[in-house]
């Protein structure tokens, strides 16, 4: 079909608007560590965007998107392989006119975010070359299919679909292949590579708020690309999700600073920063089939239990350093869910029909599997995963690296340098020599 | 009186707080410091720029302790700081004619 | 109407581009707190999104840009409160085929800068949940009522309409409704609560300048959304809207730092940043009615009028600590007025003629009465709602919280910890006890 | 023709989109520079969008893409200076149907960066006014010839045309026009400012690597506007233009910290920002020429070619402060010949065939050509327009107020205020006066 | 001469400035520490977890005095920087064989 | 043995280091300081407002020595620092009893 360049615009837009997402995530996540680890912190977003991106234009977009032959209901093939022969055409039947590269493109900065998401259970303590391989393998053996399963369909009526898109159950954005997915395999990993030195026991605050800050404005204003362009279009579905993300943002940020305030006695720049991403996270699936008041009320719930949620990993103790786990695992759990009580089909027709719209506990059912399915397979492939990289070259860096500060051993830098004192980059003594020896640090 | 200041790696600050309160120090003051000595720094190459850098991170400790304690107050500082490592930092004692608590005024060892 | 898919990608990214200018405001104005004060600043703008958000999908949309029924003039009605039935509805009669919800999405954003500016007036000292209060309120009683005097019309040739908008009073994109108002309710609002502790005597700079242009570069970007997005449409008035945005900002930076060179020897990066935003403040209302170079023209005389009326607030010695005042309410007045001078249909048939363009002091009038009015109605009712609001549970922290720094005593945080001495939030001792205290902080 | 309302939307967004590259830029550089020199960096970043704004508005847009009667194969004239009835206009024949003024616009950004990009190159001892005057005097005189030489055409078959658009050279978004152009008149600059005091044997190092990532991604961000907005359309080719811009800088990205990996033992974080920005540069001339694959090609040889590249100045001896000739020079040169390469019309009819495609060498021989003419004119017209404002008013700063600092020198302003310890600018005293003294450091 | 060194809390700085600078005092020279005493820092939860915070936020100010002011001068710190609340700080003396004023070279109670 | 004490401007620090090098001196600490003193701070104006700024940016370097080089090495920092403008600084000494080497547990002359 021919070309819309309206849809072709926003999709465009919101490309990019959501590869934004992930330096802003290496800010959410930056300052959220301690200062000798930031940089490690933020290295682990952005190689991901190249380990993800490189991988997406080899061969991932083709097994995410493209027809399987008999493993179609759980992953696709090679054909797309080097998104070979694509550059000419519109995306075939679904009516949006937009060319199929642009689809690809968005569909790239997903796998990104997703595995980048993952890194922030592990702050301070990964060695670099094993979140490189984990990273690429990770993408490969977990995204890929979870995002087949639940987006891939051939676009015919009674046509071949990955089993839960087949399922019915509903992920406008990509609550279950994003959050979820992303969420649990920071459990996994989080177990595979211990506590951090130190850990419950000393204090790991954020080193630099306003990068959280950052970090969430960055992230909120490129959702709305992740969110508003799902739906392929500049239309009616896309203004839709567009309100629903500000109105459960807005719940979600505010619900969560009254829990602290009613149970800490302050409202805190952490909990606000945490808020707004909880409720991203929750209205992700659920922002174009629910009404903005719905939104708002799924906003509350999502900010009020992930509040709750982040506290866990003391009680249980796994040290999921910067709370993927109780903010996108729990929050994605918490807007799959919600969406078997909130959907109508009154705001969209593609959707289905909650509870409370009088479509009964199926949709609810459909959702829990979906959830389910992606917790047991994303939770146990990755502990296998990191398990597999543990034995063959190690996960984790030395003690010693640790405690002088992963920046400094595994980069070879220091984030910032404002006294009028020039130092070096401060790890320990390179060797007890006498004189002058030479680390190489270049860049 | 004497205070007694030491100059030593920043990772060693937990060791040496924890083996001073263990002997029964009641207080002390921390601050950042660089500095050099037998360590003389060394040079680094970073981004095809190679240059000397001579001035490492320290943390600078002060404990005011009663005289006759200093000899083995020094000695625990030296046993916690200690990594064997060159750049263990200096460990050093001065007389202190006077010690004044701030919150109560008192005077002497009883402000310590 | 049908949907038009080009104008609606265009205003998808134009909401979210205003949003994000919220963010922006944060850290142009944080970066102007000291180190002590800089997070409060901060969650001030990001509770004022989730405050004016909630608001507005539940009844701000609707008594804004609803019909009021007797009191059509002056403010809407419920109508269209919780956006119920909203979905599926492309804006009506415009010709711009936009949904309605996406409407109701961009005037969102416009609400919660507004009342997220003023709090440049109160940094350090406004206890957190009073300026919660106050937002609530404040978006109810002044800023809904004058956006709908200004920008509400039925849409019908002789129907009904807000009084400033009967008049035929010109302003694009809010240099009344955003810019005067927020910049006149800071200045009343600094009146109620009072000087900082130490100020004028003490220096009180910029904590963080890199932050400040952050802010700025944000604020700029987010810009063409609020401007050329008050197009409603991606045509000839975006552009004009857009280019103008461009040339007037341009030349109000420019003229500031010159201002400041010739005045004061250097030109400052502060001055670079309040100039960038004095320039964009006075050409809002005006981007759309005046040629490129009327617009450079404009700029020009908005950077140099802004830079010496912050000075103003030492003079006259009221403490408007970021300069609201100075910025927002003298430039928004200046944009307002230049149009009665400036405006020319040449540009834009929806516009009218100034002095210049031969259309006589006609407009000029009609701009002072839309400043006149929105100077008046919104610092009465803001200095009353402020007063009764410090009756009821005091507006302002106590002098020794503000010395020792609002973000460690409200918020039980400090922004940065960079060093190698790790220590605590760093507020007064909690208590004189001679064992360990706890102090809730949590988050 | 009728203005497409979906090309206009993605163009209005690529126009703001590249807009923030140049406060991007701001904080890319500044984060490399020293704490007491960031503000400067930032300032000159800032001042070249008030310059370069002001001049295109004025006449730079005229004199780039006006027909220049009978110089019109080597520059414009003053047709169109001020921008005077533009307003109604759209895009004449091009077929994309966009308003004129977003043409302007658009291409204004281009001018605004490409002057900001040089200023890399005298980090830390540049007077600011006479950057002000080189920034002016060098739009006129190098970029908007450039531009013209390389992208005017009068639309017409067989009409007239800058002589490098003439001669069939493909140079897509700017990779001649902005960074060949920027990085050899950054050279140039370097060589008449001469070293800073101490390079290179002090320790220069970035003093806020979050910075320097923040503006990578920043940077990144507004890029897809520079390369997939030059399409002026939402079409397959900006989706080309699109895909190749996050595949080669994904490739370069790790190419670049591999080099490091083998060569220095640690992949650093100003490895993978700089390498991000290697391949936007070298991707940007051949974006809508390329094949995706053909795209992490060139990628890879941009990253391991620009991170050996910026090891060069400390053999040859010129202190090229912030890395500007070897990542925009070189990047953009192995871009530029790359499409000689790597072409293909399978990708777009408007390219033409590299040696792979079958094309023969006559298409890099082209390439040769605008490189070779673009590096000779911008060198030598820099070369002196530097020396002459060194003659005439001083492009350096004194010795004294290089080691105090520019920043406090020049600004009367320092970066951070983070202490407990309020101290003031920090800079020499002003005078041995034992009673306090006025420093006019107003802004 | 002697060198009073006082360790007091941060927002106390202008108020002990000021008392120095009314008894006379021509200068000083202040720094940032952190140390902990009878004040044995505190217990914080932040956002579920519980930890000690055992250094709290100093400053360190330097005065050097003729000897004979020396007491007043601790006298006059004391006063300024108390609060009556723990954690108030420390103020001690030690002695000092010679000072010299950089910028003219002069030496002894004229440096000062 | 003693402890000099230099309060110097922070551009002087390389000045300051590479003369006491040349000396001979095997170590020092450097730690960030603001001060006062003759150089009473001055007025600026900034956005319209005055004020007194009085603190001032200055390095502290200590220096461990033997008591015979002393005033040599004190006149060493004073040639260094000097740039004969208000604001130069001071150095001062101290007594000290004890030093140890952390590394090595070596005291007195030889830890230096
Ligand atoms: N003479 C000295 N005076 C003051 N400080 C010193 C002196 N010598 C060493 N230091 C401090 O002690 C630290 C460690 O000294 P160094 O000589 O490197 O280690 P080591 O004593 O193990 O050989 C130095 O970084 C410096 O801060
Ligand atoms: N023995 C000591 N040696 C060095 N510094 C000390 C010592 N005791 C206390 N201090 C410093 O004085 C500060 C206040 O002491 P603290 O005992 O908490 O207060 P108070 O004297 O009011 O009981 C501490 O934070 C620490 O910096
Ligand atoms: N009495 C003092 N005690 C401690 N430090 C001092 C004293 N006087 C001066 N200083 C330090 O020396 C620095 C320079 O002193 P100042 O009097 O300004 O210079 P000069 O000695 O050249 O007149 C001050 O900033 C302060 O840090």
């Amino acid at each position: 079909m021919k070309i819309d360049s309206g849809n072709t615009a926003w999709m465009l837009t919101s490309t990019a608007l959501v590869l934004l997402m992930t330096p802003g995530l290496a800010f959410f996540y930056g300052g959220m560590s301690r200062a000798k680890s930031v940089l490690n912190m933020m290295m682990m977003s952005f190689v991901s965007i190249a380990v993800a991106g490189m991988i997406w234009v080899g061969y991932g977009y083709s097994l995410a998107f493209s027809e399987g032959g008999g493993l179609s209901s759980f992953i696709g093939g090679f054909g797309d392989a080097g998104l070979v022969g694509l550059e000419k055409l519109a995306t075939a039947d679904d009516g949006t006119g937009i060319p199929q590269l642009v689809f690809v493109a968005f569909q790239a900065t997903f796998a990104i975010i997703t595995v980048a998401l993952i890194s922030g259970a592990v702050a301070d303590r990964a060695k670099f070359g094993a979140w490189v391989v984990f990273s690429a393998l990770w993408v490969t053996v977990v995204y890929l299919p979870v995002a087949h399963w639940v987006w891939w369909s051939d676009g015919e009526e009674n046509g071949k679909a990955g089993w839960l898109f087949d399922l019915g159950a509903l992920d406008f954005a990509g609550g279950t292949v994003v959050h979820i997915n992303a969420g649990v395999a920071a459990l996994a990993l989080a177990l595979v590579l211990g506590k951090r030195k130190g850990w419950p026991r000393d204090p790991m605050r954020p080193h630099n708020l306003p990068f959280v800050l950052l970090g969430a404005g960055l992230l909120w204003f490129g959702w709305f690309g992740f969110n508003a362009g799902s739906a392929l279009s500049a239309g009616s579905t896309a203004a839709v999700a567009f309100i629903n993300t500000l109105a459960a943002t807005c719940a979600a940020a505010f619900a969560w600073i009254v829990v602290e305030k009613l149970r800490d006695g302050s409202s805190t720049t952490l909990g606000i920063a945490s808020g707004v991403v909880a409720g991203l996270v929750a209205i992700t699936p659920a922002c174009a089939y629910v009404t903005p008041l719905g939104a708002l009320a799924l906003g509350v719930v999502a900010g009020a239990v992930c509040a709750f949620a982040v506290g866990l990993k003391y009680k249980l103790g796994y040290d999921d350093s910067l709370d993927v786990v109780g903010v996108h695992m729990v929050g994605g759990i918490v807007g799959a869910l919600l969406i078997g009580v909130l959907a109508t089909t009154s705001v969209n027709d593609a959707g289905a029909d909650g509870i409370l719209a009088g479509g009964g506990f199926g949709l609810l059912g459909k959702q829990a599997v979906a959830v389910g399915a992606t917790l047991a397979y994303s939770f146990i492939v990755t502990l296998v995963l990191a398990k597999l990289i543990d034995l063959v070259m190690g996960f984790r860096i030395s003690e010693e690296d640790e405690q002088a500060g992963i920046d400094s051993t595994a980069h070879a830098e220091t984030a910032y340098d404002f006294g009028a004192v020039r130092t070096g980059v401060g790890g320990p003594a390179p060797a007890p020599a006498p004189e002058p020896t030479t680390t190489k640090v270049e860049a | 009186m004497k205070l007694i200041t030491a100059v030593i790696k920043p990772f060693k600050l937990d060791e040496v707080k924890a083996a001073l309160e263990t002997f029964g120090v009641k207080g002390l003051t921390v601050s950042e410091a660089s500095g050099f000595g037998r360590q003389k720094g060394h040079t680094e190459v970073y981004r095809g720029a190679e240059y000397k850098v001579d001035l490492v991170p320290k943390l600078r400790i002060e404990v005011l302790v009663e005289s006759e304690d200093a000899d083995d107050i020094i000695d625990v500082i030296v046993k916690a700081a200690r990594t064997d490592k060159i750049g263990d930092g200096k460990v050093w004692a001065v007389p202190v004619d006077a010690v004044v608590r701030v919150r109560t005024g008192e005077t002497g060892p009883d402000a310590l």
